[in-house]
């Protein structure tokens, strides 16, 4: 049981589908990493008034995920945490911290 | 004798006003607290203060900072002294603004972000203030035809007779002076701003006490100034007047603990408009009658 | 008199979850109002006498508390308040907690809760203070050393 | 125009009684939950170690061997967690919370066969 | 650039109780640019999952954040609940609920303290704050701690409130809501407070939506979405709809918070007058398993909990997307342009909880 | 009288001489330090034989030849500025110096002219006229010797034409010592000429395009002015049958016509709004031309000349229209000031506004205001040229004169801070020479019950505090460890601003001698009677003690806080300090430099918002006032 419909989808497809979802008139609700095996898995929730939709993708450990902060304006902040406390290499994000969002010491703590 | 006297107010002011201006400092902390629901600190709470900021070790930015501040205290003690030697009240206020101006320029030295931006708001605010303070002493001089305080204080008739609009206005910039909300922009007593402690940001131990004892100092003046409006010849007026500056005081406190702090172009847009209205209004009749 | 009369307080949140922060901020309002001992919160490590301090220490901020502990004058306390600031609490095993406030700052009084009562804060501070006079008298105490500079 | 709005309220409360509670002149009186610190009567005790496990502080240290139970009074959290995992019910949580210190202190108390000897209890001066 | 400063703002700073940094281009004293830091109380404690079992992990959820702390344990034992299928006993939702309402108001009395702090009104401050504590008291005499309540648990709650307890509670209400009349005319109709919030830090509805905001600050923007009509715990049993403001300014987030708080003391009393009798909490054996993603209506907007369960007693991961967080784009594009005198105001008008944020 | 012709003929013929050394070196040097050491000397002579001699001088009352000569030097003149104003297709420059310059020749040759009286004067005005013209104009021009090399080595864009620039200060000296020294109308307007076509070919001097149309807009306002005083002048041969300034004066209201023209070329002259235009625009040029026009010579001619009418203007609508115009200038452009950072600007803005006051001062024609007026103009030569030529001495050294890179300057050029605290003192603060005059012009605006002028005074000091103070600000910054920045200042620049720095406290110390021996006699004559003293002993002593008070406290400090225990931190930044004081952690978790800015208020004291509508008032006031007093006249 999740609240909302999750869409599985390839790191390839992530920007034609948020784009999609965009101009559904979706809003960001948020971005979450998990680690899995070998790799992580992102997921992407948005929200229209109560209902709420996610798209799931599973990238490798060195996968290059585009980022969506030129779709989504607020997504840099998740994005930027993802980056710092994953080590998923996020391109694009603007701002870009450069990991520097969290200046912690350990390097990736939930690699 | 007339000398003698003067000169035994003179030294009543450089060796009072620090306890007057204290115990009124103090004061305000406790009627403050009370309006806030508060049992509030002792009266003797500012000395304590002030002791402690004496005993503490000084800590600076750099060596320029301090003399700059002890110019103020100097300057402030010389206005007030001239002021209550019956000097002349336009270089009374010259020689305020000058003390104003070596405070500003100690907060700039410090070259901290915000001792700096509080300089810049201090300067905004006697730009706000300059205007009523040269109104009121020009008010003095066509209602009672001198300058000098002594002259002033000889009148026949209260200068408030004459000039209404122009305490009234006086009234408005003390605010500012006093540094109370709404107008305490560029330092403040209340605990938190966005300036931290803007002016007074970079100072601390005995130069802030050398700070605290000039706003002793210039708040008793600037009563004198409040007083010096009711003043005339007869023995009387003198314990209006008394009455008259704790009222005023009393209105201050007051209205720092009902006014939320405004924005500075609001405070220079008001303390122009009622300069305007209040002051110019009251001169232009004055002129006509007298 | 005393010094200890006027205890002017910096209050800095390490990384505390705000329990401890407003009970901080709730001593000055009208129930326990600190003032009554001439506590002001100034906000202003120049014009600080006591450092207090909510919260545990965690890398991004192990600097700022430094740096804000070197601007205070001297005689000065620091107060940990709340038990994340004495060793951690709760949050010790985060990893990026390096402990309580100690692991950055010589810490003269703990003050424990979770969050930490308001009455809990007003007695640490009242001994934060009493330390204060003593700190003074022991660094008069030694004949005057000259630190122009 | 509204100005002022808050002068009534100020000179009503200029006029009345402070709201501030006199602590610490005169000491406060708790309500019967308010959750100040742990206590132990030693005496039931069985050193079973379950709040040791439950503490999410990991303050409380159950030493079987030396029959000793303590507890890091600055790193108990007062969640309450080891009063309700005992199984024995010989802990509670008292309303007077621990006494700021300059150390942290860490209060040990020792389980019989010793000669039974009323623990220092901790804090309970209240004040 | 010349005339043109650029000077730090936090993370200590005195309008600031917690640490947000901000970088501040400054013309006079209008913000130019505004860049935030965040990572100042980071602790890391969604990690703790991989350390403490579900069961203890209550404790810290509820350790979050010390204002809506009650919210966040709460919002952690429903995802966890709903992932176990667990449900809940209708008293304990019931109290959960009048639990959340009174965080709720004393959230937003703090947040109304700490708003004229930043704007300069000390005694309205101190007003606020005295009133903050009645409701501080009654949380103590009901769960025993003033900010963090401990009173949740998977399974329902701790603590019960009889009815003698809810009585007392209701009578203490009616006063505060009497009080708060009298304080909400001087937030609202106060020439001096109007000048420092009407026309400062727009938002519109368009920008509340892209930026993804949440909570009040969105509402006060004319969106009417309130998590708490999802339906968990004892809403879907009560009356009420979002508040909701078309101005999108400081006042009218104000305004939208004032009337918050009055709607959370009747839905307090309707909860009072609805509440069962029964059980305040069911066992919860095993071990959860699966995913969930739990919204919940804080003081300060939506808050996601994601959880993910293995069948361990310990959780894959557990998340929080807090409100400010959500909050902060949006908070950032009113900076634009404001004075540097608004900037606390503004960094407040989303009522940040930077704990939560940066967990 | 020797004295006086060696004075205005010297400078000529020296700028004659300069023209033809083309050649940069010692010699031109050595003859431009010696020409200047002449001048001074002459100065110091006359002022002292003006004091021993006593008395007022009136001479030549017969000069044909002279005047012949003066014509066609005119002609000349009016030829060389129609030639520019073709070449650059300015077509109104070259009408409006016809029209007059016809005007003029008609008059001379038609004979109508030649009623009798005196062509030189003399009093004590005169001499402090001489003493600014002479000393402050001489220590430009030795200041220029060092600085022209320096902006011609920094500008290899700009042709060198340095031995017509210093020709060209040279002749300026010489006209102005000749309108000084004037009393035939006539005359007055030659030397009158000379200065507006100089000034024209100083600020073009870089022939940069923005130059050539700044140094157009300067001509063509003053040749307007020009226009006025060919009008005057024929006006008063016409119908009042009088052609010295002195006698026109002295006719009292009956002279309001040409007083109105002179006084409106007086205010094209002093930069007055709406023509404050073409002395923003003279910035272009270099430092020195700057600051000889803008303190101690142009722009005073302007105000000399409306100081010299001033009786004429007591109490009648002349009066009326300078102190309105002179009032608001003083207000609308101290605000402008307010919104610059260009420091040069700032100094025009404020030359204006304080022409401004002094105009204010003589429209109201009352003796204290006079006096205020003439002791505004002494302290103002000096400090604003002190201020322009340390400005520049700065910009070579730093390459900027924007005030927001002399940030901490105490720190990285400690002698050129201090100079310029000094000119910035002298420029505002009490017990500085320029408050003392403003409390003076303060009471004469009450006692005229001018509350207009009072509100421009209020309003006018607070806005000039402002940015004054904000200027101060910004210098004495103490930024931590920052280099003490090459000393790059030649010599003989130095010489003139230590030399300038002195003379403002010698200014300010003795400026009760001054008033004595200078001002109060040269009113006495001036309204005909015996004064009172204006300020009195007891406000002396007190603002000597508070002179006193400022310069012992330095000293005073250092001993008292010999020994203290200091300890020195950073400074305040939220704790995000990086480590040192001058750079903060940003939010990218990098070293961001730290910056601060003074107060602009663009918004609200911008040039955009401000200067239209000041202009359309001014003239609107302007016209109107002329209309109804040439109207009512008529």
């Amino acid at each position: 049981m999740i609240d909302g419909e999750v869409l599985t989808i390839g790191p390839g497809d992530l920007i034609p589908h948020v784009l999609q979802i965009k101009h559904d008139g979706y809003r960001l609700i948020q971005i979450c990493a998990t680690t899995v095996k070998d790799g992580y898995e992102l997921t992407y929730s948005f929200g229209r008034d109560n209902e709420m939709a996610h798209l799931r993708l599973q990238v490798g450990p060195y996968a290059q995920v585009m980022s969506i902060s030129n779709i989504y304006e607020p997504a840099f902040l998740y994005e930027n945490e993802i980056t710092d406390l994953f080590g998923v290499p996020i391109q694009l994000i603007s701002p870009d911290y450069k990991g520097k969002l969290y200046r912690i010491e350990q390097q990736t703590p939930f690699k | 004798m007339e000398l003698v006297w003067r000169i035994v107010w003179v030294a009543g002011y450089v060796l009072l006003a620090p306890l007057l201006g204290g115990l009124l400092a103090g004061f305000d902390r406790k009627i403050s607290a009370r309006m806030q629901g508060r049992k509030g600190p002792s009266v003797w709470q500012p000395f304590y203060d002030l002791y402690k900021l004496f005993k503490k070790q000084s800590v600076v930015v750099n060596n320029v900072q301090d003399f700059l501040v002890y110019g103020f205290l100097l300057f402030i003690v010389f206005t007030g002294g001239l002021f209550f030697f019956g000097g002349d009240i336009l270089l009374v206020f010259f020689a305020l603004t000058l003390a104003g101006i070596f405070f500003i320029m100690s907060a700039c030295s410090a070259n901290s972000p915000y001792s700096a931006m509080g300089a810049q708001r201090e300067l905004m605010q006697m730009m706000a203030y300059e205007p009523m303070v040269l109104l009121a002493a020009i008010g003095f001089y066509i209602s009672t035809g001198s300058f000098s305080v002594m002259d002033i204080i000889a009148a026949k008739d209260s200068a408030i007779c004459y000039l209404p609009g122009i305490f009234a206005g006086f009234l408005f910039i003390l605010t500012i002076k006093f540094r109370k909300s709404p107008y305490d922009l560029s330092t403040t007593h209340h605990a938190h701003q966005e300036m931290v402690k803007g002016l007074t940001t970079e100072l601390s131990g005995n130069i802030l006490a050398c700070v605290e004892l000039s706003h002793w100092y210039e708040n008793v003046f600037l009563l004198g100034v409040v007083g010096l409006f009711i003043v005339n010849s007869t023995w009387w007026s003198w314990l209006i007047a008394v009455a008259v500056i704790l009222i005023a005081y009393f209105l201050e406190i007051l209205i720092d603990n009902v006014f939320p702090r405004v924005k500075w172009q609001n405070m220079l847009k008001a303390s122009w408009v009622v300069t305007l209205v209040a002051g110019v209004i009251n001169l232009l009749i004055l002129t006509m009658i007298k | 008199m005393n010094i200890s009369k006027s205890p002017w307080l910096l209050h800095y949140d390490g990384s505390s979850c705000n329990g401890c922060d407003i009970e901080v901020l709730a001593c000055l309002t009208p129930v326990y109002d600190v003032e009554r001992f001439g506590v002001i919160n100034t906000g202003n490590p120049k014009h600080a006498d006591i450092f207090l301090i909510t919260g545990g220490i965690n890398h991004q901020n192990a600097d700022v508390v430094r740096q804000i502990y070197n601007q205070m004058p001297k005689p000065k306390v620091v107060v940990a308040v709340g038990i994340c600031a004495c060793n951690g609490g709760i949050f010790k095993e985060c990893y990026n907690i390096l402990g309580g406030v100690d692991t950055v700052l010589p810490v003269d009084i703990y003050v424990p809760g979770c969050a930490a009562r308001p009455e809990a804060i007003i007695d640490g501070v009242v001994k934060a203070v009493a330390l204060l006079d003593e700190k003074r008298k022991k660094a008069a105490a030694p004949p005057q050393r000259k630190e122009v500079g | 125009m509204n100005i002022m709005n808050f002068t009534r309220v100020a000179l009503k409360n200029l006029f009345s009684k402070p709201a501030t509670r006199p602590y610490p002149l005169a000491p406060r009186e708790y309500p019967q939950r308010t959750r100040g610190h742990v206590a132990i009567e030693m005496d039931a005790c069985i050193l079973c170690g379950m709040c040791m496990r439950k503490c999410p502080a990991g303050a409380i240290e159950v030493d079987r061997a030396a029959r000793t139970w303590s507890i890091e009074r600055f790193g108990c959290i007062q969640c309450n967690s080891c009063v309700e995992s005992c199984p024995k019910n010989c802990l509670r949580m008292e309303p007077s919370y621990p006494q700021p210190d300059a150390q942290k202190r860490v209060d040990t108390l020792q389980k019989p066969p010793e000669p039974p000897k009323q623990p220092p209890v901790e804090g309970t001066k209240a004040g | 650039m010349a005339t043109r400063s650029v000077v730090p703002f936090g993370p200590q700073h005195p309008v600031l109780p917690e640490p947000i940094h901000l970088d501040l281009v400054l013309e006079d004293e209008k913000v130019v640019e505004a860049v935030p830091s965040i990572g100042f109380v980071h602790r890391g404690l969604e990690k703790l999952v991989e350390k403490k079992d579900f069961h203890e992990y209550v404790y810290v959820a509820e350790r979050i954040c010390g204002i809506c702390s009650f919210m966040h344990g709460m919002g952690y034992c429903e995802a966890v609940e709903r992932i176990m299928k667990v449900e809940v006993p209708e008293r304990a939702s019931y109290l959960r609920t009048i639990w959340c309402e009174m965080s709720r108001i004393h959230s937003h009395l703090l947040w109304l303290g700490l708003l004229a702090d930043a704007f300069g009104f000390e005694s309205l401050f101190m007003q606020s704050w005295r009133l903050r504590e009645k409701i501080l008291d009654m949380f103590e005499v009901s769960t025993g701690g003033r900010v963090i309540f401990s009173v949740n648990k998977i399974g329902g709650v701790r603590k019960d409130m009889d009815g003698e307890m809810l009585k007392s509670f209701l009578a203490l209400f009616d006063e505060m809501e009497k009080e708060l009349r009298i304080l909400s005319k001087t937030f609202l109709n106060d020439y001096a407070v109007n000048s420092r919030l009407r026309d400062v830090g727009f938002l519109t509805k368009e920008q509340a939506h892209d930026f993804g905001t949440v909570g009040p600050f969105m509402r006060a923007s004319g969106i009417a979405r309130d998590t708490r009509k999802l339906g968990y715990a004892a809403y879907p049993d009560l009356d009420f709809e979002p508040i909701t403001s078309e101005v999108g300014d400081c006042y009218a987030r104000t305004d939208v918070r004032i009337r918050e708080i009055f709607q959370s003391f009747d839905l307090i009393r309707q909860a009072a007058g609805k509440i069962p009798g029964g059980e305040i909490a069911v066992p919860v054996k095993g071990f959860p398993d699966g995913e969930h993603f739990m919204r919940v209506e804080q003081p300060r907007g939506e808050a996601v909990y994601y959880v993910k369960a293995n069948g361990t007693k310990f959780l894959d991961r557990m998340r929080v997307r807090t409100p400010t967080f959500a909050n902060l784009p949006g908070m950032l594009e009113t900076l634009k342009g404001c004075q540097l005198a608004d900037v606390p105001i503004l960094i407040l008008t989303i009522d940040p909880c930077i704990s939560c944020t940066e967990r | 009288m020797p004295m006086i012709a060696f004075l205005i003929l010297f400078p000529f013929a020296a700028a004659l001489v300069l023209s033809f050394m083309k050649r940069h070196g010692t010699g031109r040097k050595l003859f431009i330090f010696a020409s200047c050491i002449l001048i001074v000397a002459g100065v110091l002579y006359f002022t002292v034989d003006s004091f021993v001699g006593g008395g007022d001088l009136s001479l030549l009352p017969d000069t044909k030849v002279v005047d012949m000569g003066m014509l066609a030097a005119e002609i000349g003149m009016m030829g060389l500025i129609v030639y520019y104003g073709v070449r650059f297709r300015k077509y109104y420059v070259a009408l409006l110096s016809v029209v007059q310059t016809g005007l003029i020749a008609w008059l001379e040759l038609s004979g109508k002219n030649e009623i009798a009286g005196n062509h030189i004067f003399s009093d004590k005005l005169t001499v402090i006229m001489v003493l600014i013209v002479g000393i402050v104009g001489c220590l430009i021009c030795v200041y220029a010797v060092g600085y022209m090399k320096d902006y011609h080595a920094r500008h290899p864009e700009f042709a060198d034409r340095r031995s017509f620039f210093f020709a060209m200060l040279f002749v300026f000296l010489g006209a102005m010592f000749g309108l000084i020294f004037s009393s035939n109308l006539t005359w007055i307007y030659f030397f009158w000429e000379i200065t507006s076509l100089c000034s024209f070919l100083l600020i073009g001097y870089n022939k940069t395009p923005q130059a050539v149309r700044n140094s157009f807009r300067a001509l063509w306002m003053n040749l307007l002015g020009g226009l006025g005083f060919a009008a005057a002048i024929v006006y008063a041969a016409l119908v009042l049958h009088v052609n010295t300034l002195q006698d026109l004066v002295a006719l009292g209201g009956g002279a309001i016509i040409p007083v109105i023209l002179l006084a409106f070329a007086g205010l094209t002259k002093s930069a007055q709004l709406p023509f404050s235009g073409w002395l923003l625009g003279a910035m272009v040029a270099p430092t020195p031309t700057s600051a000889l026009l803008h303190s101690a010579t142009m722009v005073k001619a302007g105000v000399y000349l409306l100081i010299r009418l001033a009786p004429a203007m007591s109490g009648n609508l002349a009066g009326t229209m300078v102190t309105t115009i002179g009032g608001f200038t003083f207000l609308a452009t101290s605000m402008l000031a307010i919104s610059q950072s260009d420091g040069k600007k700032v100094l025009a803005y404020s030359t204006v506004s304080n022409l401004g006051l002094i105009a204010a001062c003589a429209g109201v024609g009352m003796h204290e205001a006079v006096w205020a007026g003439v002791l505004l103009m002494m302290f103002h030569a000096v400090s604003k040229s002190l201020m322009f030529l340390s400005v520049g001495a700065v910009e070579n050294s730093i390459g900027s004169r924007n005030i927001e890179d002399m940030h901490g300057l105490i720190v990285k050029l400690p002698e050129m801070a201090f100079v310029m605290i000094v000119g910035i003192a002298g420029m505002f603060l009490a017990p500085f020479g320029m408050l003392i005059s403003k409390w003076a012009a303060l009471k004469a605006f009450v006692d005229s019950k001018s509350i207009l002028l009072v509100v421009f005074l209020i309003f006018g000091s607070a806005t000039t505090l402002f940015y004054w103070t904000k200027w101060l600000g910004k210098l004495v910054a103490v930024i931590h460890n920052s280099e003490r920045l090459p000393n790059t200042v030649k010599g003989s620049e130095w010489f003139s601003l230590i030399s300038q720095a002195f003379l403002m406290i010698g200014l300010c110390i003795s400026f009760p001698l001054v008033s004595t021996y200078l001002v109060e006699p040269f009113l006495a004559d001036m309204f005909h009677e015996t004064l009172p003293a204006i300020i009195s002993s007891g406000n002396l002593y007190i603002m000597l003690i508070m002179l006193c008070a400022i310069v012992i406290l330095p000293i005073a400090v250092r001993f008292l806080t010999f020994g203290k225990k200091r300890k020195i931190v950073m400074s305040y930044m939220g704790g995000a300090n990086a480590g040192n004081d001058r750079a903060f952690v940003n939010s990218f978790g990098e070293q961001k430099p730290m910056y601060l800015a003074g107060w602009y208020m663009e918004e609200y004291f911008g040039e955009k918002k401000i200067l239209k509508p000041s202009l359309i008032l001014s003239t609107a006031a302007l016209l109107v006032l002329m209309t109804i007093a040439i109207g009512g006249a008529v």
